[in-house]
């Protein structure tokens, strides 16, 4: 399907695909080695009171399934290479993100031997949300901003759309959920 | 269980459409740190109780009382006790500031202290680095 | 029986044995047996029915003393037995115990790889925590151990052999899959939908958190022990707070035990309600889910306004409590405890009444009375197949005296038996709570502390949602403690989730895993091997015995 | 040109596949309600199926190439087909002849079929037993689910659907045969693999069941596929025993009414075991549709 299209149509079906992803994102959670404070907190996000559906992110089980890595602990050593391969078998596009202290940078456990560290010394990382663990509020903080920032940035030319502050950019991307809801 | 759904049916949601409606955080609620350069007096116990080495404190200025704290946010643990530990009150956890999240690492390191000194240290220091710790390994 | 006369009745069936018994503390004796006899001081007292085996710790005694000491403690209600073996540092041998104790089995291998002794007898000696590329030969546990190196030599784990074993279809519930918020690796023998074998492999939450506590200082390491488990974080907490307490024999005030107490009730009801929803989601029930997250969100609040973190609630600090339960805080208690009990009344209801969950949960897994005592399981999955075992009431610490528990007990023995105990421990705990908050002594919050605690050791057991945690401290007068032994309620049932595994419907077998309330990070180790034969294999009185001597890993 | 028009868009192709994902939308929304949550916005399924169309399609090694890429458009033909059939939105159905209503129902099964296949092919353990559950589940509602929806084809002496629909004009078939209604209607349940009966896709036992290892333009047209079965099924059991359809408005009132129907089941039911399932089915599906038969012929004896 690599027909060269002339560039009004590719430029619509470009923004057509960046729309689906920005609106489908379905998330798929690994827990490297956390003390599943974070992970509760993940799984509150999927309960009626903070409903990330409403987003269209849902939690899948299958690496072939998801879009959006959700990791959270120290990356123990045993869990390292399971990471890893986790990450490989995920198909394009794929983003990481990292929630809780000990994902972006060891958090509470320095002193111990059997903890890489942090989850971008094993995958690269697109979000880092730390806290310990963060609010369900703070992680869907973060996820819209690792939506928002897949939006095309504003093209030189003006006119399409003009540059959004990031808050902007967050009501617009979900802004139909305003109505609909 | 029937009864249930239905009921909740006729109900309005629960849901707190967060980034559109953004409630408080209670007020005891453990956010972001916060130092208040005036106070402190260098005696680096909050950095010896620290359980995560997310704070530095650089002095500039020992009899003058003038120091850089540098603060690591994605290290800390958020457990308030430099808070605790702190004899002259100059740490205090900000209960409305919990949206740290970034798409950077680099947003984590705050340096607080008078403009002056953090120009000073970062020309000096350059990135942010990590306090070479025996347990840690430099960033 | 009080403490008393339990202890004089061990140190009778001991005499034979012991070399030398003392009482350092009240309700704990220490009797110092030689290795060759440790078998029979371990069946005198089991054959007396005299407790259960809770867990065997080791101390590295240092390069002068160049010895290990190996502490077997066996606890009955509020007596706590312990059976002491000094072996030399290097080829120290200990004969295993696990044809009396089933459970010892684990706390051996975990004896074996983090302290170099060699234990005869045990047919399963590979690695419990470690990865599985850690370097031969090096002992994370003993002083003189470089771990840094140790670590930065570990090469990668095998992935799991993916292909069909002989004759038999292996399906793997890998360490990422949704049944498991947490990692944790299954292999499951499969023919058709029936399990014929099952193999567990955990460790893949193993930090090494008992090496660092000993180089970072009581107060950090009160934050470090808060976070082996986020579900039951103050659990951890207070156990570690009450056992240095202990050693530092510096009681908290009246005002900050009651707090405690009523913080760990609160997270007994947040951690019993997320149970409810997993185990639910597990069977495939997934709007009980969210009614009770959704419900959850309530206790959250509470606890968010009361400690401020929904999770980690930090609230201890070493000889107090950091918040003070205030006049505004008290009445939002109590109208989310009134919410709270009309929804745990309904979700009773749902638990025991409706037809279709109940097809899912009725008869599985069911374990008799004697099973789950000679299995030494704990909490609620034992205490809903009949066994009255709960250290909040067998051995009040704190306030619990003061405000004391009712405990809980079923006999169905079964899944729905255990969602039912859990379902009434929460208006248990919500009961207790309004207690608390009418009988609030009044006093400081917290007394001052010293950063060096003198020389000691000591015990302290605390009742987590999920079964009994030990923890053993020993410190040597410094500002860092010497020893931090955690063991964690969940090591103590995982054999009896994978005996019952075996012959059970695959699809029967996530909501089997999630009735004991699995917390890996919390036991972060575990491997047994069932291989369970070809043969269906009836569960019998003795199994238990001849099951742990019949691991071998092929 | 005009059966093109019909084929390809209007009461074919692209609006059927847009009605498919406004159902699937109003079940999850519906769902999401009874679980006190806000649910999905419009546009989700769309967004959805958009994004998997254009996502990277990842074949696995061990499994045969052209199977794993044909399956999926085997099960959306399979559907497509299967609506032509069917009186959607009051209309005439596209093609009509006698004994249609049982190549319908052979084409609905062919989508269960092809995911059986496709999680044979890909040889991953998960997909292995989702593709044998899939399978003992189809072999377990097929036969009670048929006898359910012949049942109205006896009343109205003829096996073509508008046929039916024209003779049991007015006559809500849901009163006189209460018992044939309902096993069509649990049996639709087993057939799209709702809970109560989702054990072939068992998130939590073997990951997504026969479809682990599709990602991609293979699980979009499954979905689609899955979509495309539920309206299908509705107006079919709407047309039969809910006497028939005239006209949108009445296509849209009944197939929601159906729709709020299956989903309140959906929320309250825990998932069986597969050996539950197939229990419940022989043991209390057939009987009941048997003994519905038997009232049937001893009408049909008394009134002939």
């Amino acid at each position: 399907m690599s027909v060269q299209m002339s560039g009004m149509w590719a430029e619509v079906l470009e923004k057509v695909k960046t729309w689906a992803r920005i609106n489908s994102p379905w998330i798929l959670h690994y827990n490297s080695g956390s003390c599943n404070g974070c992970d509760i907190e993940i799984v509150a996000t999927i309960t009626p009171r903070y409903d990330l559906e409403r987003f269209g992110i849902k939690l899948q089980g299958s690496p072939r399934h998801a879009d959006v890595l959700i990791c959270t602990g120290p990356v123990t050593l045993q869990s390292r290479d399971r990471l890893k391969r986790i990450y490989e078998q995920m198909p394009d596009p794929k983003f990481v993100v990292a929630v809780g202290s000990c994902a972006t940078s060891s958090g509470a456990f320095p002193g111990c031997y059997n903890v890489v560290g942090h989850v971008d010394e094993v995958i690269p990382v697109n979000a880092y949300i730390p806290g310990c663990p963060p609010r369900p509020e703070a992680i869907i903080d973060g996820i819209v901003k690792l939506l928002t920032s897949l939006q095309p940035p504003a093209p030189a030319t003006a006119e399409t759309h003009d540059a959004q502050s990031p808050a902007q950019a967050a009501a617009e991307a979900a802004t139909n959920e305003g109505e609909s809801a | 269980m029937l009864v249930d759904i239905w009921s909740s049916f006729f109900k309005k949601p629960v849901t707190q459409r967060y980034p559109f409606e953004r409630l408080e955080a209670p007020e005891q609620f453990r956010g972001r740190l916060v130092w208040d350069p005036s106070k402190c007096n260098g005696c680096c116990l909050c950095i010896k109780d620290c359980p995560a080495n997310a704070l530095e404190l650089i002095t500039i200025d020992k009899k003058a009382k003038q120091f850089v704290m540098r603060y690591h946010a994605d290290r800390c643990t958020y457990c308030s006790q430099c808070v605790q530990s702190c004899r002259s009150e100059c740490l205090r956890m900000a209960h409305d500031q919990w949206e740290p999240a970034s798409l950077s690492r680099h947003d984590f390191v705050v340096d607080y202290g008078n403009e002056a000194d953090i120009a000073h240290i970062l020309e000096k220091y350059g990135t942010p680095s990590a306090r070479a710790t025996a347990a840690k390994t430099s960033e | 029986m009080s403490a008393e006369e339990l202890l004089k009745k061990a140190e009778s069936l001991l005499s034979g044995v012991g070399q030398g018994t003392t009482r350092p503390e009240p309700n704990r004796l220490d009797v110092v047996v030689p290795a060759s006899d440790l078998v029979a001081a371990a069946t005198a007292l089991r054959g007396a029915d005299w407790g259960y085996l809770s867990t065997l710790t080791g101390v590295d005694l240092g390069k002068d003393a160049n010895e290990i000491e190996v502490l077997y403690h066996v606890c009955e209600r509020d007596a706590v037995t312990t059976l002491r073996v000094r072996v030399p540092r290097a080829g120290g041998t200990v004969p295993s115990l696990h044809t009396v104790h089933p459970n010892a089995m684990l706390f051996e291998r975990e004896l074996i790889e983090m302290f170099g002794v060699t234990v005869t007898g045990l047919a399963d000696t590979s690695h419990l925590f470690l990865p599985d590329g850690w370097p031969e030969g090096t002992y994370p546990l003993l002083k003189d151990t470089d771990v840094r190196a140790a670590a930065a030599k570990t090469t990668g784990s095998e992935p799991p052999e993916m292909g069909r074993h002989g004759d038999r279809f292996i399906v793997p519930v890998g360490p990422q899959h949704p049944a498991l918020k947490e990692p944790g690796h299954f292999e499951f023998a499969v023919d058709g939908e029936r399990v014929t074998g099952a193999t567990v492999r955990l460790g893949y939450v193993h930090r090494g958190i008992e090496r660092a506590a000993e180089n970072q200082t009581y107060t950090q390491n009160l934050y470090l022990t808060e976070r082996v488990c986020g579900i039951c974080s103050h659990s951890h907490a207070n156990a570690y707070v009450n056992g240095v307490e202990q050693l530092a024999k510096i009681p908290a005030p009246p005002r900050a035990q009651a707090i405690r107490q009523l913080v760990a009730c609160l997270e007994r009801i947040h951690s019993h309600l997320l149970w409810l929803g997993v185990a639910a989601y597990e069977a495939g029930f997934d709007t009980l889910l969210m009614y009770s997250w959704r419900d959850r969100e309530i206790v959250m609040d509470i606890l968010e306004q009361l400690t401020g973190n929904r999770v980690n609630y930090s609230a201890n600090i070493l000889g107090g409590v950091k918040y003070d339960v205030t006049a505004a805080i008290a009445p939002v208690i109590r109208r989310g405890l009134d919410k709270l009990e009309e929804r745990a009344k309904h979700y009773l209801h749902v638990v025991t009444a409706d037809t279709s969950f109940l097809s899912r949960a009725q008869g599985i897994g069911v374990t008799s009375k004697e099973e789950a005592a000679s299995l030494e399981m704990l909490g609620p999955t034992l205490r809903a197949a009949g066994v009255a075992r709960d250290v909040r009431i067998d051995a009040p610490y704190g306030s619990y005296k003061q405000f004391p528990v009712t405990m809980v007990l079923d006999s169905a023995g079964d899944l729905a038996a255990r969602f039912k105990v859990r379902v009434l421990e929460m208006l248990e705990s919500i009961r207790v709570i309004r207690v608390i908050l009418d009988g609030l002594p009044e006093g400081t919050l917290s007394v001052k502390f010293p950063r060096r605690i003198p020389a000691g050791e000591t015990i302290s057991r605390f009742e987590a949602p999920r079964g009994e945690l030990f923890y053993y401290l020993k410190s040597n007068g410094t500002d860092k403690p010497e020893r931090v032994k955690i063991r964690t309620p969940t090591i103590c049932n995982w054999i009896y989730v994978l005996t019952k595994a075996v012959g059970a419907q695959m699809a029967d077998v996530p909501p089997l895993l999630a009735s004991i309330d699995p917390c890996f990070s919390c036991n972060d180790r575990m491997i047994v091997v069932n291989r369970g034969g070809g043969d269906r294999r009836i569960w019998t009185r003795e199994n238990p015995q001849r099951l742990a001597g019949a691991q071998t890993r092929r | 040109m005009r059966a093109l028009i019909n084929l390809l868009f209007f009461p074919g192709g692209l609006f059927l596949i847009l009605l498919a994902l406004a159902y699937e939308w109003a079940d999850r929304k519906l769902l999401a309600r009874f679980e006190n949550r806000i649910g999905p916005r419009w546009f989700q399924t769309v967004a959805d199926i958009v994004k998997l169309l254009v996502k990277e399609e990842i074949t696995p090694a061990t499994s045969h190439p052209i199977l794993f890429g044909v399956l999926p458009v085997v099960a959306m033909t399979g559907a497509l087909t299967a609506a032509l059939y069917v009186p959607l939105l009051g209309m005439r159905p596209a093609l009509s002849f006698n004994g249609d209503l049982i190549v319908t129902l052979y084409l609905l099964s062919l989508l269960t079929m092809a995911v059986g296949m496709a999680g044979w092919n890909s040889t991953s353990r998960f997909t292995m037993m989702g593709a044998t559950r899939a399978l003992t589940q189809l072999f377990s509602y097929e036969a009670p689910f048929m006898l359910a929806l012949l049942g109205p084809a006896v009343v109205a002496q003829s096996w073509q659907i508008n046929q039916i629909v024209a003779n049991n004009r007015g006559v809500w078939l849901l009163l006189t045969q209460p018992f044939g209604f309902a096993v069509a209607l649990i049996g639709l349940m087993g057939k799209l693999e709702m809970p109560p009966f989702d054990a072939p896709k068992a998130k939590t036992e073997i990951v997504a069941g026969a479809l682990t290892e599709y990602s991609g333009r293979g699980l979009g047209l499954f979905h689609l596929g899955k979509g495309i079965e539920l309206v299908v099924g509705l107006t079919l059991i709407a047309a039969l025993y809910m006497g028939g359809i005239a006209n949108p408005v009445e296509f849209f009132g009944k197939t929601l009414l159906l729709l709020v129907v299956l989903t309140s089941l959906h929320a309250i039911l825990t998932r069986l075991r597969i050996d539950q399932t197939v229990g419940l089915w022989w043991r209390y599906g057939a009987l009941v549709v048997l003994l519905q038969w038997l009232a049937l012929i001893v009408w049909k004896g008394v009134t002939a």
